[in-house]
């Protein structure tokens, strides 16, 4: 047990060694980025190592395996299906700049905790690219993988934090008050990224450019952030439900961490080009004057945060939707239902399953 | 050699209320037991609790003792009352494996994930196809099969097992009439066989035809409990939400109407 | 178990399993072992990236995926789903370079403010030969493997049942869930749900047919984990398997070797760049 | 209100596939009661699909109180012909059972009190009155599908057309749909009910349609359909009559599809004798 601990700890630290020396500079503007793609690769590594480890020293993965119950794992096939279904049917048929490929990876996430939610979010884009027929496979899926692992590891943090439990009839005040605290965190996670990723090259709403590319990009980001702004109060007020708040606040913050990681891979490996819609995306930064690797950056953190945000939110509907005894049933599902669970009292004869 | 319910009562978590309490039922070798009653009267309840699967895999809380051939088996893991305990549902689709691609395949699931030796497998798997006669539909895609006939790849699954008890929670309900045939003689040869069968179902006819004792429940309690004929021919039933076989009906609309039932001969067959 | 002979009826012995399982496939690239061409599919799609270029990708689509093709003759159908699922991207490609490269000067066309450079074109060759080179190694190697031979054939070597569980079922239920939302159309199309008319109304119908999608197929996860446990799957210990896809020595040392050439043209290359 | 005619129609799913209609001529008058019998696979989802514009004819026609279906798109059918379809896990989406009922009249343009007394009629009709703020979800199976049942009705089409109203369903449920059947007709609203439950067509039915192959072979009253004469066509699609038929058949009652048509024939019998 604690040799797998240690070989994971090592692989850890060599990778991410590595990978700074390799990669070389962590001091440039775009430091964060490099940063959280080389921890999330070293994650990975790390988790493998452990798992050869145990599989050489039991000849098995017992100890992972066993923290899928059997309901997660019946469930994972079906949040795969739908990332897939749902990410190749926006990428290659609506070619809007979101993705929408991770709704099944959050909801995992959120039912069953993060490693389960990771692995989901690791074997959907694996397969994706690898073992899903025509018309869904996906090109250029499989170096994603990391990006949706993180994804699912997030959201499984987030939901065992009790995130996205249900809060009806919060008090005006308090929903002013998390509103508030919510829209803040939010813009200073967009003015990070904005005099990080934005400033040098893309004068954003510059009166005096004549590029008719940037008037348009400049006024979609306002209306984007505009509409962010309206739509989350009014959903806020009419659902009052804090966590409205907590899921704003859980989606932009995923987005911003798939954004740091999945650039990196994007603009290497596919010079930025993915056939989706974030494609135009890239090539109006591009066109803005910045280089391959800021463009993908700057196209990341504009599509990332959003996609999540409407990814979350899509999530917690379902979650609402959902039975409270299916949700109950769920290795995390006690922390996605309000007020939890009133045992009732039990003479002494009642018990439970063995264990 | 039986299947023994002694005073269970069971709550799914979160309940406030007992969905079974104070349940009594045996199923004894070569028998077959028929369970009716209302929807949400406690069927689908019983039929989990019997095999196991409530608690183990459901979650929640139990009470009273199981006993199969006479042992307890309180503290059993799931997996090794599904060798002695099969247990099929009404939708033919949830129950396939979804890893097979051939009917084979899916009915050799059971005994595969047991990890009996190969050789025992294949020929468990030949039996089981054989007794339901699907023996020709080996080597087709179970998802393309028709659902009378996916019930049947389902129950050969579970016979593949070679349980000492098989429990079938209404298992011709989602069937077109072809399909209620195929499982219904099905369950009819396995009890001619000497099987040891608990069949809960709506429909009252099929249980007239099989069961030689049925058990109704009512809010999670056993209401009727005794011989097909007598049990099925209550008076009690209608009040039960359970519709009693056409026979029965008939001959009870021939009393309202004040003729002798006797013209209608003796016939149960209905 | 004395009472299991009564359920099944007299064994008759002597049968073995179906012809069609592990069937072998028609000619010697289908019969390699699965493995082995995910190897070779994966090793060709890194190379690809990690060479670069136009030549280089362009030699590997030729040795790793043209001529393997043509040997398990499936030329025709590889080169048809390539080009069908790298279309969009090579769209995308050309579209963003050809017109967009910053710091491109030689203008091969002009379409009002739009101009198309030459060393667009060439960046968007580089791109798109990556991209060939990606999707035909893959699309190679499905073309000529079955998904589950793959997943036997791992399971074989000692990967989790579940994880083996997992990928099996995603690849049944992607087609079973396409179905699904086709019914569940018809269904809210039957409720005077409007599906045909403008976008605004397209967007309208999302959640009532990608809901009850997500929703029913939750619903079911109930009854198959209780089917799967009632069949003892969740039982510890290795599974019994019926059949599983040839190897050899010489593929495994096949195998190795790949990964080893990658590797080493991994460490060239970033001692080249570093040099 | 409405009246259905079908003439000559054929239906093939794809190019060289079998015909799934081969051949369907029916009419079917104002405030008529028709079951739709035989087996899966003998074409009556696929008539009934026709019937609302889901699938298009290959050949022949559909026509609405004359007007040709083909000339109506699928969402101006469905003011027309409500369709309820088998499993109701393949339409619920919402999270109330109010909102769920309200999602068809909404569609259709119904608005403010009439919407919400087409609702409250439909969930009365069903027994969900009480259960409106629940979770669908939360509903077990059977009652789920009387919310199905429910979603169509408050559409308050002229034609409702039911595929296996009655699977799953217990004596009581059964009684529910059964009157829905008949409050709907008496409104004057034309019901066509797919089943397998003999006893339940024979009884809340005045018309029974029996299909095999994509052709309609029989076309009566129960009493026709279940008549002692048309039992050998009946056994060529694997469907028995219902008991009472044949016991009625076996005592030389005559046709009895129902248990009351057995008591007035007995009666008659002994009042003849």
């Amino acid at each position: 047990m604690l040799v797998r601990w240690v070989v994971a700890l090592a692989a850890f630290l060599i990778i991410a060694v590595l990978g700074i020396t390799v990669v070389g500079d962590f001091t440039g503007d775009q430091a964060g980025n490099s940063w959280a793609l080389v921890a999330a690769i070293a994650l990975i590594v790390a988790f493998v190592a452990y798992a050869a480890v145990e599989y050489m020293q039991t000849g098995g993965f017992a100890s992972i395996g066993s923290q899928f119950d059997m309901r997660t794992l019946v469930l994972m096939p079906i949040a795969i299906a739908v990332n897939i279904i749902l990410g190749a049917a926006v990428a290659n048929a609506l070619k809007i700049p979101i993705y929408l490929d991770s709704i099944g990876t959050i909801l995992v996430g959120a039912l069953a905790g993060p490693i389960p939610g990771a692995l989901t979010g690791f074997v959907a884009n694996i397969l994706w690219q690898y073992i899903i027929p025509p018309p869904f496979q996906g090109t250029v899926a499989a170096p994603f993988a990391i990006v949706a692992a993180v994804i699912g590891l997030m959201a499984g943090l987030f939901a065992r934090a009790g995130w996205l439990r249900p809060r009806p009839g919060s008090s005006g005040q308090s929903l002013l008050i998390g509103g508030a605290v919510a829209v803040a965190i939010v813009v200073l996670l967009g003015l990070y990224a904005y005099t990080r990723f934005y400033t040098e090259t893309f004068e954003f709403l510059n009166p005096e450019t004549d590029n008719l590319l940037f008037i348009i990009l400049g006024w979609l980001i306002v209306a984007i952030f505009v509409g962010f702004v309206l739509g989350f109060f009014a959903l806020l007020f009419v659902r009052r439900d804090l966590t409205v708040a907590y899921v704003t606040v859980a989606g932009v913050a995923t987005g911003v961490v798939a954004a740091l990681i999945s650039a990196p891979i994007s603009a290497n490996l596919f010079s930025g080009v993915t056939g989706s819609g974030t494609d135009f995306l890239v090539a109006a930064f591009r066109q803005a004057g910045s280089d391959i690797n800021t463009a993908t950056f700057q196209q990341g953190l504009l599509s990332d945060p959003v996609d999540k945000l409407v990814t979350f939110f899509v999530v917690y509907l379902i979650l609402a939707a959902m039975a409270r005894r299916t949700k109950a049933r769920f290795p995390q599902g006690e922390r996605l239902i309000e007020g939890g669970e009133a045992a009732a009292d039990d003479g002494g004869e009642w018990r439970g399953a063995p264990a | 050699m039986s299947l023994q319910l002694s005073g269970v009562g069971y709550r799914y978590a979160g309940a406030q209320r007992p969905s079974l309490l104070d349940v009594d039922l045996e199923l004894p070798d070569a028998t077959v037991v028929g369970l009716a009653g209302a929807s949400e009267a406690g069927k689908t309840t019983l039929c989990l609790v019997a095999s196991g699967l409530a608690p183990r895999t459901v979650g929640g809380r139990i009470r009273g003792m199981i006993r199969l051939d006479g042992e307890d088996v309180d503290a059993w893991p799931m997996h090794r009352l599904a060798e002695r305990i099969g247990i099929g549902f009404q939708n033919p689709g949830t129950q396939l494996s979804q890893v097979a691609d051939t009917v084979f395949e899916e009915v050799a699931f059971g005994p595969m994930n047991v990890g009996l030796a190969r050789d025992e497998i294949i020929e468990r798997t030949w039996d089981a196809l054989d007794a339901l006669r699907i023996s020709d539909l080996a080597e087709r895609d179970p998802r393309r099969l028709s659902g009378g006939q996916q019930q049947l790849v389902a129950t050969a699954g579970l016979l593949a097992m070679r349980p000492s008890h098989l429990v079938l929670d209404e298992p011709t309900a989602q069937l077109d009439p072809a399909g209620t045939r195929l499982v219904a003689d099905a369950i009819a040869r396995l009890a001619a066989g000497g099987a040891s069968i608990l069949v809960a179902e709506q429909k009252t006819d099929l249980l007239a035809a099989v069961a030689s004792r049925v058990v109704v429940l009512a809010d999670g309690r056993v209401a009727l409990d005794g011989p097909a004929d007598e049990v099925l021919a209550d008076p009690a039933l209608g009040e039960l939400g359970v519709a009693p076989p056409s026979a029965v009906r008939l001959r009870s609309a021939l009393e309202a109407a004040g003729l002798d039932p006797a013209v209608l001969g003796a016939s149960r067959d209905g | 178990m004395a009472g299991s002979a009564r359920l099944i009826g007299d064994p008759t012995a002597g049968r073995g399993i179906p012809g069609v399982l592990g069937r072998p496939g028609p000619s010697p690239f289908h019969r390699l072992n699965p493995l082995t061409k995910a190897t070779l599919a994966t090793v060709t799609a890194v190379a690809a990236v990690v060479l670069g270029g136009l030549i280089g990708p362009a030699i590997l689509v030729a040795v790793a995926v043209v001529l393997p093709a043509v040997a398990a003759g499936v030329l025709g159908r590889l080169v048809r789903t390539a080009l069908l699922l790298s279309l969009p991207i090579a769209i995308s490609a050309f579209l963003v370079n050809l017109f967009f490269l910053p710091g491109a000067e030689t203008v091969l066309l002009r379409i009002g403010p739009i101009t198309a450079t030459a060393e667009g074109l060439a960046f968007a060759l580089e791109i798109l030969a990556r991209i060939l080179a990606i999707s035909g190694a893959i699309t190679l190697f499905y073309l000529t493997t079955r998904p589950a031979d793959l997943v036997v054939d791992l399971e074989r070597r000692g990967i989790s049942p579940r994880i083996a569980f997992v990928a099996n079922a995603s690849v049944q239920t992607v087609p079973a869930m396409v179905e699904r939302a086709g019914q569940i159309t018809a269904a809210q199309r039957a409720r005077g749900l409007d599906t045909e008319g403008s976008i605004w109304r397209r967007i309208r119908g999302v959640v009532p047919i990608v809901g009850p999608v997500i929703l029913g197929s939750i619903t079911e996860v109930e009854e198959r984990t209780m089917a799967l446990e009632a069949r003892a799957f969740t039982r510890p210990g290795r599974r019994t398997l019926l059949w599983w896809p040839a190897d050899s020595a010489a593929q495994a040392l096949l195998r190795w070797a790949m990964l080893l050439g990658l590797v080493a043209l991994i460490v060239a290359r970033i001692v080249g760049v570093g040099s | 209100m409405a009246e259905l005619a079908v003439e000559g129609l054929v239906h093939v799913y794809r190019e060289g596939a079998v015909r799934a209609l081969d051949g369907v001529d029916v009419r079917i008058g104002t405030g008529e009661r028709v079951a739709l019998i035989g087996q899966n696979g003998s074409g009556k989802t696929t008539l009934v699909r026709h019937l609302n514009g889901l699938l298009r004819p290959t050949e022949g026609r559909v026509t609405i109180d004359g007007i040709d279906a083909g000339s109506m798109t699928v969402a101006q059918l469905a003011a027309r012909v409500g369709l309820v379809f088998q499993d109701p896990d393949r339409q619920v989406f919402s999270g109330t059972v109010r909102a769920e009922v309200e999602f068809g009249p909404r569609n259709l343009g119904h608005r403010g009190g009439e919407l919400a007394a087409a609702v409250d009629a439909a969930l009365q009709a069903v027994g969900l009155a009480g259960e409106e703020r629940t979770n669908p979800y939360d509903l077990g199976q059977s009652r789920r599908k009387l919310l199905a049942l429910a979603s169509v009705l408050a559409m308050r089409t002229p034609v409702l057309v039911l595929d296996e109203p009655t699977t799953g369903q217990d004596a009581r449920g059964v009684e529910r749909v059964r009157a829905v059947v008949a409050s709907a007709s008496e409104e004057g609203r034309t019901v066509i009910a797919i089943s397998h439950d003999m006893r339940f067509v024979a009884e809340a039915f005045d018309r029974v349609v029996v299909m095999r192959d994509g052709r309609v072979i029989l076309d009566g009253s129960p009493a026709e359909v279940f008549a002692p004469a048309s039992r050998e066509t009946l056994r060529s699609t694997f469907l028995e009559p219902p008991w009472s038929a044949t016991i009625g058949d076996r005592l030389g009652l005559g046709s009895t599809p129902t248990e009351s048509s057995v008591v007035s024939a007995l009666l008659d019998r002994g009042a003849a004798g």
